[in-house]
């Protein structure tokens, strides 16, 4: 796992890196005022050579050069500001990949768009998108104010209900970037992240394929039972699995959850375990979540893992 | 030695107009309470900016009562000025008179109002125009409810209550009052009634 | 000090004008412009242009400047004495309170030039739609 | 060269003496039960005010040393996320409402007619009536924290998360409520101070001679008029969506979320000046005092207070940036935000300035002061990188805005607040604070703060957003957030001591007496703690340092205020000439009445929209009492005014 992989000082693409940029500008500049500022506040405060009392002339000719020249620092700093705004907001391909996210209470519901509906992708909590290529995020969302934020890809940007936000973004290198809600929006505001898997676009091309294909047929007997006690069972009502009767909308598409890296929008990483833990008993893992406990037993809950874990 | 003095004691005992603490006070009070309306008002244009359609889905509301209120409200000015002029006239009779008559004015209004609301042609939760017009009447109606209590109340006193100074200027402060009072409804007036038939 | 040349009252209310004038000028005609401005800044997008823009900025350093300037007159010339004043300086106090107010008139204003200046960057650096 | 300037049998030490004497009957505060109810004067009122707030900041740090033991560690399990988002919620209402504001009021309240050589404040009943609005706020807002219904939507409480839909519950409405009563209290202060600042000034103390800390809480009171009804629609209206079925915020009726967030931070914002101004009029009088000059540049001072003010209306859209509006436009915001930098640089300047040409004693309220700037000036470069939008589309809602605001408000208003206590203390308790623990209060403090705040910038570079009751512990965020808690405990250590010196020397101080720290302005020309009626005989003003003007000693003094009832001198706007003599109302328990009346319709409103119009009778009631005279003036007096009045008008024509 990277040092640092939800940073702004670490961008991947062109807007947080010209972000970044205007960050080191004004840190140094601040710094250097800061430094300047209180050292003549501790000049002034040490001073004991009550003799050399400068005139009021002399005084209000250095206040007003103070001033004036923070006038001039500050003009600076707004013009680098709003260029820097500029050149953020450059972005706008008109072959961009277009990718709708909506905020639920407590993940995203990812979509990639297509012309021909039956290539539309359904996923949720993680996205993939092809180095290199500008990315058209489309921001909704279903219930409060939510914000996408990647750091290390961009600033953040609102999912405000009845209304669709734009966020363009493009990743430069390959990597994995963890993003998180970043707008107050309830008890697991908390565990509200989602992963950016930013990958070469042949990569990219193989990974929305497997994602375009419906759930594989289970194999063993105890795969199969797991599918039924999905189908009749609580998880169809709100989750999906394409392929079977499992059609819910209302919670995390589960077509191909295996592959994704973690589970409960990043509270915990996607392993038979914590999966275990959270069918089990979701509202241990993830206090307040919608996500109901299930009531299965143990050995219906082994069969659901099992199917699940065939979900790739 | 003993130091030098200024001697206020043949200073009067009160004052009209901005010399007077009241009349700050009053002012205070209508820059907030102006404000409220101000904000209440930019909340309509905010709102009819964001909707395709003014009114969104409903009739305007009727002109008669609202208009009717507007003329009365207008004339209710010349009692309140009388009342104001006797109030610094230290004119205690024709005080009494005046603020009776404004009064009336007050009272007439209100019931009015009743009617206002009746035609509307929409109710607050139908939807957010409804709810921001039936919000600024009802806010305009709070003030004049109260204005017209405190009336009612230094109406009473100036027959009934131990005489002071403080009264000529409470009346001449709350002479002011009513002139805000009708100086808000304009505005609310203008938004409430004209800017749906406008757009 | 030169408090006794006796002049017209209108003058005195003149200066009272120029001096709050002053004061005012600058903040309200920036506050307005800031509203007009966002509001503009949708216009902009559509029609694709920013010359308005400019225009408002223009008018508005206009306003400012003119009561900079009305304030800095009203900051010299005498003052009328009024002798219904009981406080022993009453004259030198309201003559000194009157230039005091003048001269943050003009302080003031020049002021809000700056501000009014850096309300232009975005217009000048920024495209009409972003 | 004036009349009654001549000496004058009145200013015979006997008589002054006796007239002293009457004075104190006149004026004396009530007591027994009721009496404690009833009593109006500002100097009890302020220090209410003042003492009050603080045991709220108190609780509210407590609050925040709760958050800091929960994000001590990564994955913690000490509050679960329904209690950690009531108390941050609580923590910053409580810190926002029921403390900053109240407090920098309670100075002005309490300071400011002592400073302009007033008998009293202006409308004091309204004053009293402030008082238990706050005060029943406040417990209005710990029951039902207590009760698990603390508000817990954030103090900006945003919709829809806070609306009908997702605010399930009453916690939303808690938080509605204590605005109304919290604004209800503000709105009625900054009347009384800006009609006292405007009215009651001492003859001679024109516009250009006024204290810096009375202007910054004149320019304070204003902000407050002009940016509380916001919240007050705000809040109204987010009531009656909740309540009685408007949409104003309901996208799906036409309402919008965004307009909530205009509304909201069109007040919050200012609310920030409100916070900081009068913390700035402290550090002024501070830095005068203990470098023995005037503070440098008076003009540039009052101007850059004013320019704040102005500016800090202009500021809002600033919270906004995210929320998809049209950079364009927001810029517009971005420019201003950056501009208003400038007036608190010039004061800055203007202090040091002060600093360099005076003579420096290091007492303990000059070291407060100097933290002020230590934290403060970084808070304000922090917040230039805030105006930016790119860069604060990066940090905004993460711990670097956290980080940023807490040295804006903790260095930019407690540093000089607790500076101010060691300040005024005397005046207000006639016994000093020992600079000892106070010092020992100081170091601790200013470390621990910057141990507690500093990592969240980095933090909040590294990605850590607000208001999360925990982290994977993959986010590596755990060492810091642990520094983080550990300079919370060293700050909650220094507060400690800081507690004990004012306790202790409550009781066993040094006495003070009426000028301890030899200040130049006039509430250290009366006694400590300051008589019922605060001078006598009442004092003229010929200079901006009134104790250290030339003439401090033959400078002429108010006589003719009648000592038998509450006679107070009203003065001119602009040159504070005397006008006339204003007779003020006696201390009465209807404002306390009226307030309870109030606050149960507030209260009651939460549950039935009927509360208003049934707590409407009562405060009605309350009201007609609070206006109804007690005693009229004889007729013959009235006539003699009357008769007064006609022949000026006769000498006008």
């Amino acid at each position: 796992m990277p040092a640092i992989f939800q940073s702004a000082l670490h961008p991947a693409g062109p807007q947080a890196a010209s972000i970044s940029h205007l960050w080191w500008l004004m840190f140094w500049t601040c710094s250097a005022v800061y430094v300047i500022v209180i050292a003549a506040l501790l000049v002034a405060i040490s001073r004991r050579r009550m003799d050399t009392r400068p005139s009021d002339g002399t005084l209000r000719t250095s206040v007003v050069t103070a001033a004036g020249i923070t006038v001039v620092i500050l003009f600076g700093l707004l013009f680098a500001s709003v260029a820097t705004g500029r050149a953020v907001a450059s972005l706008g391909a008109a072959e961009a990949l277009v990718i709708d996210i909506t905020g639920h209470q407590w993940w995203w519901d990812v979509t990639y768009e297509n012309p021909t509906p039956s290539l539309q992708v359904k996923t949720a909590n993680e996205l993939h998108i092809p180095v290199g290529r500008q990315i058209r995020i489309q921001l909704k969302s279903s219930d409060v104010i939510h914000s996408f934020w990647v750091p290390n890809l961009h600033g953040k940007m609102d999912l405000i209900p009845g209304r669709q936000n734009l966020l363009w973004l493009q990743a430069d290198k390959p990597g994995v970037y963890r993003g998180q809600c970043a707008e107050y929006c309830g008890v697991q505001h908390a565990n509200m992240a989602l992963t950016v898997v930013a990958e070469s676009s042949d990569d990219f091309e193989r990974w929305i394929m497997a994602q375009r294909q419906p759930a594989p047929p289970p194999s063993t007997p105890e795969q199969q039972h797991g599918l039924q006690i999905v189908e009749r069972g609580p998880c169809a009502m709100c989750h999906n699995v394409t392929g079977t009767v499992a059609g819910g909308r209302t919670a995390p598409d589960l077509t191909h959850v295996a592959t994704r890296s973690t589970i409960a929008a990043g509270t915990a990483p996607n392993t038979r375990g914590y999966l275990a833990g959270w069918i089990a008993d979701p509202q241990h893992m993830k206090p307040g979540a919608k996500m109901p406990s299930t009531g299965l037993s143990a050995e219906e809950l082994q069969a659901v893992l099992a199917y699940l874990e065939t979900l790739r | 030695m003993t130091p030098k003095a200024i001697d206020v004691s043949r200073l009067p005992a009160y004052a009209f107009g901005h010399r007077s603490i009241m009349w700050w006070g009053g002012a205070s009070l209508m820059l907030m309470e102006g404000a409220m309306f101000a904000m209440l008002i930019v909340s309509y244009i905010y709102l009819k900016g964001r909707s395709p359609e003014w009114p969104p889905g409903y009739f305007a509301p009727v002109l008669f009562w609202g208009t009717l209120n507007t003329v009365v409200l207008l004339a209710s000015a010349l009692p309140n000025h009388f009342a104001k002029a006797a109030a610094e006239r230290l004119d205690l009779r024709r005080l009494q008179l005046w603020m009776c008559v404004a009064l009336v004015f007050g009272v007439g209004f209100v019931v009015i109002r009743v009617f206002e609301f009746r035609s509307l042609n929409v109710w607050w939760d139908s939807n957010a125009y409804g709810s921001v017009v039936w919000t600024l009447l009802g806010f305009h109606t709070l003030h004049l409810v109260t204005d017209v209590l405190d009336s009612a109340v230094l109406t009473a006193l100036l027959f009934v209550g131990p005489l002071q100074e403080s009264h000529f200027t409470d009346a001449s402060e709350n002479a002011l009052y009513w002139y805000f009072v009708v100086i808000t409804w304009l505005p609310v007036y203008a938004f409430i009634y004209l800017a749906p038939r406008l757009a | 000090m030169p408090s006794s040349t006796s002049r017209p009252v209108s003058h005195e209310r003149w200066r009272l004008a120029a001096v709050w004038a002053g004061l005012l000028a600058g903040p309200l005609a920036w506050l307005t412009l800031l509203e007009v401005n966002y509001l503009f800044a949708y216009v902009a997008c559509e029609v694709q242009r920013t010359w308005f823009m400019h225009l408002a900025t223009a008018a508005a350093l206009i306003v400012v400047a003119a009561a900079g300037f009305a304030a800095w007159r009203a900051s010299h010339g005498d003052m009328t004495t009024d002798e219904t004043l009981t406080h022993p300086l009453s004259d030198e106090t309201r003559m000194q309170r009157s230039r005091w107010m003048s001269l943050a008139g003009v302080a003031f204003s020049i002021w809000f030039i700056v501000v009014i200046l850096a309300m232009e960057v975005p217009i000048v650096v920024l495209k009409e739609c972003q | 060269m004036m009349e009654g300037a001549t000496a004058d049998p009145r200013l015979e030490p006997a008589a002054l003496a006796r007239e002293a004497r009457e004075l104190a009957r006149t004026w004396r505060e009530p007591e027994g039960f009721i009496g404690w109810f009833s009593r109006i004067d500002h100097k009890t009122i302020g220090v209410r005010f003042i003492v009050t707030a603080f045991c709220f900041f108190m609780l509210a740090g407590l609050l925040a040393a709760a958050m800091r033991l929960q994000l001590a560690q990564p994955r913690n399990t000490i509050l679960g996320p329904d209690l950690y988002n009531q108390i941050f919620t609580m923590h910053g209402i409580t810190m926002m409402f029921l403390f900053a504001v109240p407090v920098v009021l309670g100075f002005g309240i309490y300071f400011v007619p002592l400073m302009i050589g007033a008998r009293a404040i202006a409308f004091p009943r309204l004053l009293a009536f402030a008082y238990w609005m706050f005060l029943f706020s406040g417990i209005f807002l710990y029951v039902m924290f207590l009760l698990n219904v603390g508000p817990d939507r954030g103090w900006f409480s945003y919709v829809p998360l806070a609306g009908p839909e997702y605010g399930i519950g009453k916690r939303a409405d808690v938080w509605a409520q204590l605005v109304s009563f919290t604004e209800t209290s503000g709105l009625s202060v900054s009347v009384c101070l800006i009609v006292t600042i405007f009215k009651l000034r001492a003859p001679g103390m024109a516009l250009n001679r006024i204290p810096l800390f009375v202007w910054a809480e004149l320019v304070t009171a204003f902000m407050v008029a002009a940016s509380m009804p916001s919240v007050m629609v705000a809040s109204g209206t987010l009531m009656m969506d909740r309540l009685v079925g408007t949409q104003f915020y309901n996208q799906a009726e036409g309402g919008d979320p965004i307009l909530w967030q205009h509304l909201f931070w069109f007040f919050a914002h200012p609310e920030v000046y409100i916070i900081f101004l009068p913390a700035q009029g402290i550090v002024s009088m501070i830095i005068a005092t203990f470098t023995g000059r005037p503070v440098f540049g008076y003009l540039a001072m009052v101007l850059s207070l004013v320019a704040t003010a102005f500016i800090g209306f202009g500021v809002w859209v600033h919270h906004m940036f995210t929320t998809g509006l049209p950079q364009f436009g927001t810029s517009f915001f971005t420019a201003a935000s950056i501009m208003i930098v400038v007036p608190s640089g010039v004061q800055i300047f203007c202090w040091i300035a002060t600093l360099w040409s005076g003579r420096v004693r290091f007492a303990t309220p000059l070291l407060y002061a100097l933290g002020f700037f230590m934290v403060f000036i970084m808070g304000g470069l922090t917040g230039v990188m805030l105006a930016a939008v790119p860069l604060d589309a990066q940090v905004h809602d993460t711990f670097f805005v956290v980080a940023h605001f807490h040295y804006v408000l903790i260095g930019g208003s407690v540093f000089p607040l607790l500076g101010g206590v060691h300040y005024w203390f005397p005046k207000i308790a006639g016994r000093m604070l020992s600079e000892r623990l106070g010092k020992i209060a100081f170091w601790p403090l200013l470390i621990g703060f910057n141990m507690t705040f500093f990592p969240q910038h980095i933090l909040g570079l590294m990605g850590m957003p607000r208001r999360v009751y925990t982290y994977p512990v993959e986010m590596q965020w755990g060492a810091l957030n642990l520094l983080s808690s550990l300079g919370a405990l060293t700050m909650f250590a220094a507060l400690t001591v800081y507690l004990v010196n004012v306790l202790v020397s409550l009781r066993r101080g040094a006495v003070a007496t009426e000028n301890p720290w030899g200040a130049s302005s006039l509430e250290w020309s009366t006694s400590s703690p300051p008589p019922p009626y605060n001078f006598h005989p009442a004092p003229t003003v010929t200079g901006r340092e009134p104790l250290w003007e030339p003439d401090v000693a033959e400078r002429p003094v108010v006589i003719g205020l009648s000592a038998d009832k509450r006679d107070v001198l009203v003065t001119q706007l602009m040159d504070a000439e005397p006008d006339h003599r204003k007779e003020f109302p006696e201390p009465t328990v209807w404002p306390f009445l009226t307030a309870v009346a109030v606050g149960g319709l507030y209260i009651g409103s939460i549950f039935t929209p009927w509360a208003v119009v049934w707590g409407a009778i009562p405060t009605t009631i309350g009201l007609i009492g609070w206006a109804w005279p007690r005693k009229g003036n004889q007729p013959r007096h009235l006539e003699r005014e009357i008769a007064h009045r006609h022949r000026a008008a006769a000498e006008h024509a």
